[in-house]
């Protein structure tokens, strides 16, 4: 197979994603849009790892990863913080700052 | 430290002094701030006393380094045309400490703030004419706006916070562009040679003529604004109509001086080409300012802000002179400079007086004060007299100078300009058959006339008015010298004479 | 060229004790009239000391200057502060201090009464200062100083009794109007200046001949405006009339006799620019004629006396200034007419003020009639002044104006017959007002007030006025025998160069002439004057209307400039505020609706952030690609 | 086959001394009860400060490459940034050191009895130290990674406490949580596109280097579309972080919602290693290929000074107007970046610091002016406050002066420099855009100086709590800093100067 279809599949993950953040309203939604963004990435960095013939996408990917969980924790705390006090996760409801 | 350094420096010492003094001891205050600029005045007669004309350059140099990185120095230095107006301001800061004792009560602050602010700004307003740094020029020109905001804005009356912030915006919005033009010519003298700011290296530049214009228009904006010429001039009446009368003379008198100074200092010099080229344009918005401030102040139906229309006439007349570049043009206009320092001065004091005594600023709301308070109503009508050039007078030989100088190169402008010694007939008298003339109006039943100290503090505004006029030698003596080196700068020579010889 | 260091007290002393009496206040009231007469009187004095001197020189070396120190010297220009006085300026001296001298003794009588009576004195010296140096500079500027300085004086003892509304409006129109003059004086010199590198009159005298002709004419065509400025000439004359609201004796002194005749100084000061160009000549003669006529119509209507003696006193200017613009024998003939006038206008000036002071200061002559019998001192006086006017031989008028008629008649062709008819006409009308005026003040029926108890006027008043009756009668004569006067001015006017053409008629038939009109015109007016009402009738020609009103000069005046010019004013001021203040707020407004819009795409929606954000990103993406393709 | 890496410890140790004083903070939330743990937490987070401070002076002279392997470059220019973001932070600290600022207990609802319990009972967050810190060591580490993987890093070890922290506000409980989510959201957005960035440069060059991407490109064969890709995704992720328009949304809320300690501290220190970053890679890694991206970031240094300007001037919360100020800063700071010159690598090193320092000082009064609701950062309550308050006020003028870069102030030096410095590259573009948006920006400046001094005070007006010693130390030495840089700049001009050196 052709190395560049991972890329297409690459850019059109990261897309929908980008698309997904716009579109949804819910936090939990919108975080894992950015979530499948990230992944994008990975997979293109795993990709041009592959192109370029050295490690060091793969490293990255990895040093993703755990970014990835880190954001997790703080993103989840967060939103959980926010659902608490609002008893919604939308991320409309949210919008007290403005102008 | 230099005389210069020193006469410069020294209001500042009054500022610490104050700054230690109990705020509730007013009378103590303007008598320390009084005594601090009555030295500082002596100081500066001293140094002129000893002043030469330097052959070439400044007198009193000194030079310092101050930001290195830039080549940036504390670099002071005096030719005629600074000393005068130096003198001009340590002579009108006293006056003004003197003659607007009570102006400082009453306000948002303390005594104290106010006379820490007239002190600070001398410093400033010294400083500014004495910086041969284009940059240490620049920072004093831009700085000197922060005490005078406070000083209209704190102690004013009626929209005293709008009119400081319009004020405060046009001179920086000028200043701005003309930080863009100081960056510029500092660039240029970088590429050239080693970078400089002093005044003198920068004049030695060879800038291309397209470059030399837009630098130009950055200096002569800022200068304009502050001057003000039409149409930059709408923030001046309302700071006029707003502030203290001390204040109104210092920015009328003396900083407003630092536009028309600066652009022979720095627009003549630094680009004689671009001058060249917009100098009939200027002519033209000079004329338009004569004739412009002139009807102005006849619509005017404040006291304060027509005073402020006549001033706006009398710029015209000094750009007139500036941008003519005749000896009688540069020599005219800066000792136009002088004399409107003092004419401003006499009818802000006045006027002032009028005002706080009858506790309004409309015209309409006097009358007949000729009847009741003749020494006031005399002294008004004598500054009215200076402010419409009369023959006598100092503003006289510099209106005349101006006019003369201009017409050698532009006999449209002058005779266009010399419409406004009819104009200025008719908004002096105006306003002098409407404030004194006439039966005793009332409200104005129980005005007092003028008191010592008040009498004091004119004798010597009228004095200098009238010597200078009848023996301006002393004065044009000292500035000849200044507009010669300007002219030869500027590669120019007045035009020849047409007929006879 | 001679030295006197005695000069500078002429203009010193005065302005001295003008100072002095302004500035020591109410203590200076007890003797402030009496220094004040004291001084002019020993400025008299200088003056006659000089004439002495002068007199004994020869004649080509006659002139005397005194510099007193360098005052304005910037490049090229040289203003020394420096005195003249040369034969031309020493007649103005005489007069000046002469007459100056018998006013302000009258003066002390006639405002005995008036409580600022040291303050009308510091004017009036100001006013004899800045008189000479009018007339003793030696220069354009320095007779510019002099020239704003009798402005001044003018203004200030125009507006003497200025909590009178009507009086302060009347000095404020006459300062602009001699503004308006002034600016012409200023215009002239600087064409000097630019054409000649100097603006003394030596200066420019030498370099003359070599202007371009357009040059001189717009020199000459200033010199005209400022003339017509300070001498109340058309187009410029409105303010005479108004300025009779200053006390008498400054009537007499500034707007009869010195003040308002230093545009024919000016002019024959000038003589070099004006006989080196025509067009200027020209001009000056058509003001000259206009003027002499439009005075003289004015002086028809008018019932009060001091207004029709103002309108006399236009009309005599306007004579002088025909004179001026006819050549070089002119000038001498102008100044003749200049000093016979100062005697006779100024005589019948204090006799109208002596009138006025009998009369509890009515100035309306409706309500006089038939004070010969009481005031006889005055009415001789004023009698005197009368026939001097009217130029009946042997009194002053007639050697000086008849001089003027025939020299207008010799201008040749028909510019002599418009000119010298124009001044034959003059004549004639003033023969007729000036009868009018007697009649209806000195004789006929008392049409007096209730309570009028008219008398004659103290010593101090009528002795200066029995002095200027003798000079009216004598001075026209003296001056004029074996041509003296124009002998004396001839280095300075060139009076005797010019070959006369041949004359059109011979002088004994133009004074024939001239006494016919006169006597014409003086029966007319005892037949219409022989009585009259005590109210001005209202059902009046049209021609007496325009004359009562001046002419509609001042309507002419209101509409062309005072009106449009409060229009300009108020238009001017919304402009300032909508127009140009207008702009600046016009960008703070698009500044803080651009600001609001901003406001609200900052919505608050963390969506639409996001958007504006990939937005952003896209746009670069391409604009990226773009470039980089 | 694993290679041990070589570790230059010394030249790491100010960020390790950071990291390792949150750690210790850590341990003190885990072993200290509430009452003892704020001195404590203060005492540590300052003294990391210094320590690390101290450590960097005395290696300030080390330069090199290689400390860690190539994957940070320790230069006069980081060495620089990491000193004034660890004194910046030292300031900061000092503000947050107030008690009052931040929600006994985070989890709890707003509102609920748990929440007035913690009030009650007197406790205070103290997570908040140790969360600075971390947030600090990502900071000093940003500026310095040079390669793509440490700055990503980098970029989420600083971004991820300062989501936290933004939540933590005691008062307007539900704005500030709105705010972290906002900006927690934003930030994980934009951090996406930062790694997207990185993978599509991996693609271009085959490296994560910084400095080989730099050279890369020139031989490379690569398609220049992953070059285009990879380099505007990635520097939108930093221009996020700047707060450049279009990417500046996020600014005006989080900075509104966030402890006004907290967004002082993120104000200035998150801006200085933003910038930091930014000019290495520009400076460095970008240098060659210019022309590809000068013109648009040269927009968007136009549209950031404009817009930024313009939107600042109907604002009427302090804390939002500030803001727009700082994103107006962004944009003049941005034109330092493309002028590409030694004279812009300093200029912008002295702005940031003049800019750090007025931030601090100005959010550090902003925290003082309360009433019984505690902070009030609406403009109209702020009305006369000189009269009652005049040295509070006076200091804020002068930050707000310096804002405005009027003369006498550090602001005006830092314009200036940076002004020259574009002119010096021939793009007088951004020079007289950047003056017009001078004067713009001035407007809004005045206006508060003008609330300040000559507006007449409301009844229900606010007043200016009697600050902490600490607030009082922090705001002085920011005020002093700002004037004194303004008459007597060459004490840094000359550092920034002798500093301004990148290693590659």
């Amino acid at each position: 197979m052709d190395i560049s279809n991972y890329l297409y599949l690459s850019v059109i993950l990261f897309t929908i994603g980008a698309t997904g953040v716009l579109v949804r309203r819910n936090a939990i939604v919108i975080f894992m849009c950015i979530e499948l963004m990230l992944n994008a990435a990975n997979l293109a960095l795993v990709t041009f790892s592959r192109v370029a013939g050295n490690l060091e996408g793969q490293v990255a990917s990895f040093f993703t990863m755990v970014v990835a969980a880190c954001e997790v924790v703080v993103g989840l705390a967060i939103i959980v913080t926010i659902y608490r006090s609002r008893r919604s996760a939308s991320v409309d409801d949210a919008s007290l700052l403005k102008n | 430290m230099n005389i210069l350094s020193f006469v410069t420096l020294f209001p500042l010492l009054g500022v610490v002094a104050l700054a230690f003094m109990p705020k509730t001891n007013t009378h103590q205050i303007k008598i320390v701030a009084l005594g601090i600029s009555i030295i500082t005045m002596l100081l500066s007669f001293v140094m002129a006393l000893k002043y030469k004309s330097p052959a070439s350059g400044f007198a009193y140099v000194t030079s310092h380094p101050w930001v290195s990185s830039f080549h940036i120095n504390y670099a002071l230095g005096i030719d005629g045309l600074a000393l005068v107006l130096i003198l001009l301001t340590t002579v009108l800061v006293p006056i003004v400490v003197l003659g607007g004792w009570n102006e400082s009560e009453g306000g948002r602050w303390s005594v104290k703030t106010f006379y820490m602010l007239i002190l600070v700004l001398e410093t400033f307003m010294i400083g500014v004419f004495a910086a041969t740094d284009v940059f240490l020029f620049y920072v004093i020109f831009e700085a000197m706006l922060v005490p005078v905001y406070f000083l209209i804005g704190g102690f004013g009356t009626g929209e005293r916070a709008a009119a400081a912030l319009k004020f405060l915006l046009y001179s920086l919005f000028g200043g701005l562009l003309m930080l863009a033009a100081v960056i510029g010519i500092y660039i240029i003298s970088a590429e050239q040679a080693i970078g400089s700011f002093d005044v003198t290296a920068l004049s030695h530049l060879t800038i291309d003529h397209a470059t030399q214009n837009w630098l130009f228009l950055g200096f002569f904006i800022a200068f304009a604004i502050k001057a003000p010429l039409w149409p930059f001039h709408t923030w001046l009446p309302g700071a006029a109509k707003a502030a203290t009368p001390g204040t109104s003379i210092l920015l009328l008198g003396v900083l407003d001086k630092v536009g028309t100074y600066g652009m022979i200092r720095f627009c003549l010099t630094l680009f004689p080409d671009a001058t060249k080229t917009f100098a009939p344009y200027i002519i033209v918005l000079s004329v338009i300012s004569v004739i412009y401030g002139a009807f102005l102040a006849i619509g005017q139906k404040n006291l304060n802000s027509l005073i402020a229309f006549t001033s706006i006439s009398h710029f015209g007349f000094i750009t007139l002179g500036i941008f003519a570049y005749t000896s009688q043009g540069l020599t005219g206009a800066t000792f136009y400079m002088v004399n409107h320092g003092f004419s401003t001065a006499a009818l802000f004091l006045v006027g002032g007086w009028m005002i706080s005594r009858r506790k309004s600023a409309a015209i309409e709301d006097f009358g007949g004060l000729q009847r009741i308070t003749p020494v006031m109503a005399w002294l008004f009508f004598v500054s009215g007299l200076s402010a419409l050039a009369l023959p006598g007078l100092s503003s006289f030989v510099c209106e005349f100078l101006v006019l003369l100088g201009t017409f050698t190169r532009y006999p449209v402008a002058a005779i266009i300009g010399t419409l406004g010694i009819v104009l200025a007939a008719l908004y002096i008298l105006i306003l002098v058959q409407r404030t004194l003339h006439g039966p005793l109006k009332s409200g104005n039943e129980s005005m007092t006339d003028l008191n010592l100290r008040e009498k004091i503090a004119i004798a010597p505004v009228i004095a200098a008015l009238v010597i200078l006029g009848f023996y301006p030698k002393p004065a044009l003596h000292v500035i000849n010298p200044s507009t010669t080196s300007v002219m030869a700068q500027m590669n120019v020579t007045d035009p020849h004479v047409l007929a006879g010889k | 060229m001679r030295t006197s260091s005695l000069l500078v007290y002429l203009i010193a002393l005065p302005l001295f004790s003008s100072a002095l009496l302004l500035l020591l206040g109410r203590i200076a009231d007890k003797w402030g009239h009496i220094l004040a007469t004291l001084i002019t009187a020993s400025t008299f004095v200088i003056g006659v000391y000089e004439f002495m001197k002068m007199h004994s020189q020869p004649s080509g070396s006659r002139a005397v200057t005194q510099k007193l120190f360098d005052w304005i010297s910037v490049g090229t220009l040289k203003v020394d502060a420096a005195l003249l006085l040369d034969q031309l300026s020493i007649c103005f001296v005489l007069l000046i201090t002469g007459v100056g001298t018998l006013i302000h003794i009258y003066s002390i009588a006639y405002m005995s009464h008036d409580k600022d009576r040291r303050r009308f004195f510091a004017f009036l010296n100001l006013f004899i200062a800045a008189m000479l140096l009018l007339v003793l500079g030696d220069s354009y500027l320095n007779l510019y100083v002099g020239w704003e300085g009798v402005g001044l004086a003018s203004y200030l003892l125009i507006g003497f009794w200025n909590h009178n509304p009507t009086y302060a409006v009347a000095s404020k129109k006459a300062f602009v109007a001699n503004r308006v003059g002034d600016l012409g004086l200023s215009l002239a010199i600087m064409i000097c200046f630019a054409q000649f590198g100097t603006v003394s009159f030596a200066g420019v005298k030498a370099g003359a001949h070599g202007a371009s002709s357009a040059a001189l004419a717009g020199i000459g065509a200033m010199l005209l405006l400022a003339a017509c400025g300070k001498s109340a000439q058309f187009p410029l004359q409105s303010w005479l009339g108004d300025a009779m609201a200053g006390p008498t004796p400054v009537s007499a002194l500034i707007h009869a006799a010195t003040m308002v005749t230093a545009g024919v100084y000016l002019i024959s000061r000038s003589n070099f620019i004006f006989d080196a160009s025509s067009t200027a000549r020209l001009l000056v003669v058509i003001v000259g004629a206009i003027t002499l006529l439009f005075g003289a119509i004015i002086g028809t209507a008018k019932d009060d006396i001091k207004k029709a003696l103002a309108a006399s006193t236009m009309s005599q200017i306007g004579y002088m200034i025909l004179a001026t613009g006819l050549g070089p024998v002119g000038y001498a003939f102008a100044i003749l007419h200049l000093l016979t006038h100062g005697f006779f206008k100024a005589g019948m000036f204090l006799g109208a003020g002596s009138v006025m002071h009998g009369m509890d200061d009515e100035v309306n002559m409706r309500k006089y009639g038939g004070l010969a019998k009481l005031m006889p001192i005055t009415a001789v006086t004023f009698g005197l002044g009368y026939l001097a006017i009217l130029g009946v031989p042997p009194f002053a008028g007639f050697y000086s104006k008849d001089k003027i008629i025939e020299t207008a008649f010799n201008a040749g062709g028909i510019k002599g017959i418009l000119l010298g008819g124009a001044a034959l006409l003059g004549a004639a009308i003033t023969a007729f007002y000036m009868t009018r005026l007697m009649v209806m003040t000195f004789i006929g029926a008392k049409r007096w007030k209730a309570g009028s108890h008219p008398h004659e006027s103290p010593l101090l008043m009528t002795l200066p006025m029995i002095l200027l009756a003798v000079g009216s009668v004598a001075s026209g004569f003296l001056l004029s025998y074996g041509s003296a006067l124009v002998h004396w001015l001839q280095p300075v006017v060139n009076s005797q160069s010019m070959e006369e053409g041949k004359p059109l008629m011979p002088a004994l038939t133009v004074s024939l002439l001239a006494l016919g009109v006169v006597v014409l015109g003086a029966f007319f007016a005892i037949t219409k004057y022989r009585s009259v009402s005590d109210l001005a009738p209202e059902d009046v020609s049209i021609f007496t209307k325009a004359a009562r009103k001046d002419l509609y000069q001042d309507l002419l005046n209101d509409k062309v400039f005072v009106e449009p010019g409060t229009l300009l004013t108020a238009g001017l001021v919304k402009t300032d505020d909508r127009v140009i203040d207008g702009f600046v707020r016009f960008v703070g407004n698009f500044l803080a609706a651009t600001s609001d819009v901003l406001r609200k795409v900052q919505n608050g929606f963390v969506r639409s952030y996001a958007l504006l954000m990939l937005a952003g990103l896209v746009i670069t993406v391409i604009a990226v690609w773009v470039i980089g393709a | 086959m694993f290679t041990m890496p070589t570790l230059n410890y010394a030249q790491l140790a100010p960020i390790l001394i950071v990291l390792g004083g949150a750690l210790l903070g850590v341990l003190v939330e885990a072993f200290f009860g509430s009452k003892r743990r704020g001195p404590i937490q203060i005492t540590l987070s300052l003294g990391t400060l210094v320590i690390s401070f101290a450590w960097l002076l005395r290696i300030r002279n080390d330069i090199s490459a290689t400390a860690a392997m190539g994957s940070v470059a320790t230069d006069g220019f980081g060495i620089f940034l990491q000193g004034t973001i660890l004194v910046l932070a030292f300031l900061a600290v000092l503000l947050i050191a107030d008690n009052d600022h931040f929600a006994p207990a985070v989890s709890a609802l707003p509102g609920s009895e748990e929440e007035a319990a913690a009030i009650s009972s007197g406790s205070r967050t103290t997570e908040v130290f140790p969360l600075t810190l971390f947030a600090v060591a990502g900071m000093m580490l940003f500026p310095i990674a040079s390669d793509f993987i440490t700055l990503f890093v980098a970029l989420e070890v600083l971004s991820l406490p300062l989501y936290i922290m933004t939540g933590l506000s005691r008062r307007r409980r539900l704005m500030s949580q709105e705010a972290a989510l906002k900006y927690f959201l934003l930030g994980a957005y934009s951090s996406a596109f930062f790694l997207f960035g990185i993978a599509f440069l991996y693609g271009y060059s085959g490296t994560l280097s910084l400095t080989d991407v730099g050279t890369a490109n020139i031989f490379s064969a690569g398609s220049p579309v992953f070059l285009y890709i990879g380099m505007v995704f990635l520097t939108i992720g930093l221009l996020f972080k700047v707060g450049a328009v279009p990417f500046h949304s996020w600014t005006p809320d989080v900075y509104q919602g966030a402890p006004t300690p907290i967004t002082g501290f993120m104000a200035a220190c998150t801006k200085i290693a933003a910038f930091g970053a930014l000019l290495r890679i520009f400076y460095g890694a970008f240098f060659l290929m210019q022309y590809s991206w000068k013109p648009f970031l040269t927009t968007i240094a136009i549209i950031t000074m404009v817009l930024g300007s313009i939107a600042a001037m109907t604002q009427r919360d302090i804390k939002r107007t500030l803001a727009y100020s700082s994103i107006t800063h962004a944009g003049f700071l941005l034109a330092g970046v493309v002028a590409l010159n030694k004279a812009g690598l300093a200029a912008s090193m002295f702005y940031l610091v003049a800019y750090g320092f007025a931030t601090v000082g100005a959010f550090g009064i902003v925290t003082l002016v309360r009433d019984s609701s505690g902070e009030v950062t609406d403009l109209s309550k702020w009305a006369g406050l000189a009269k009652k308050s005049p040295l509070v006020s006076v200091a804020m003028a002068l930050f707000l002066l310096s804002f405005g870069g009027v003369p006498m102030t550090s602001g005006f030096i830092s314009k200036f420099s940076i002004f020259t410095a574009a002119y010096q590259s021939g793009n007088i573009a951004i020079v007289v855009v950047g003056v017009l948006s001078s004067a713009i920006a001035l407007f809004f400046y005045l206006r508060v100086v003008l609330t300040l001094f000559f507006q007449e005070a409301p009844t229900d007006g606010v007043s200016v709590v009697i600050p902490s010693i600490m607030t009082r130390i922090a705001i002085g030495i920011c005020a002093v800093m700002t004037l004194l840089l303004g008459v007597y700049p060459s004490l840094l001009l000359n550092l920034v100067d002798t500093m301004s050196t990148l290693v590659h």
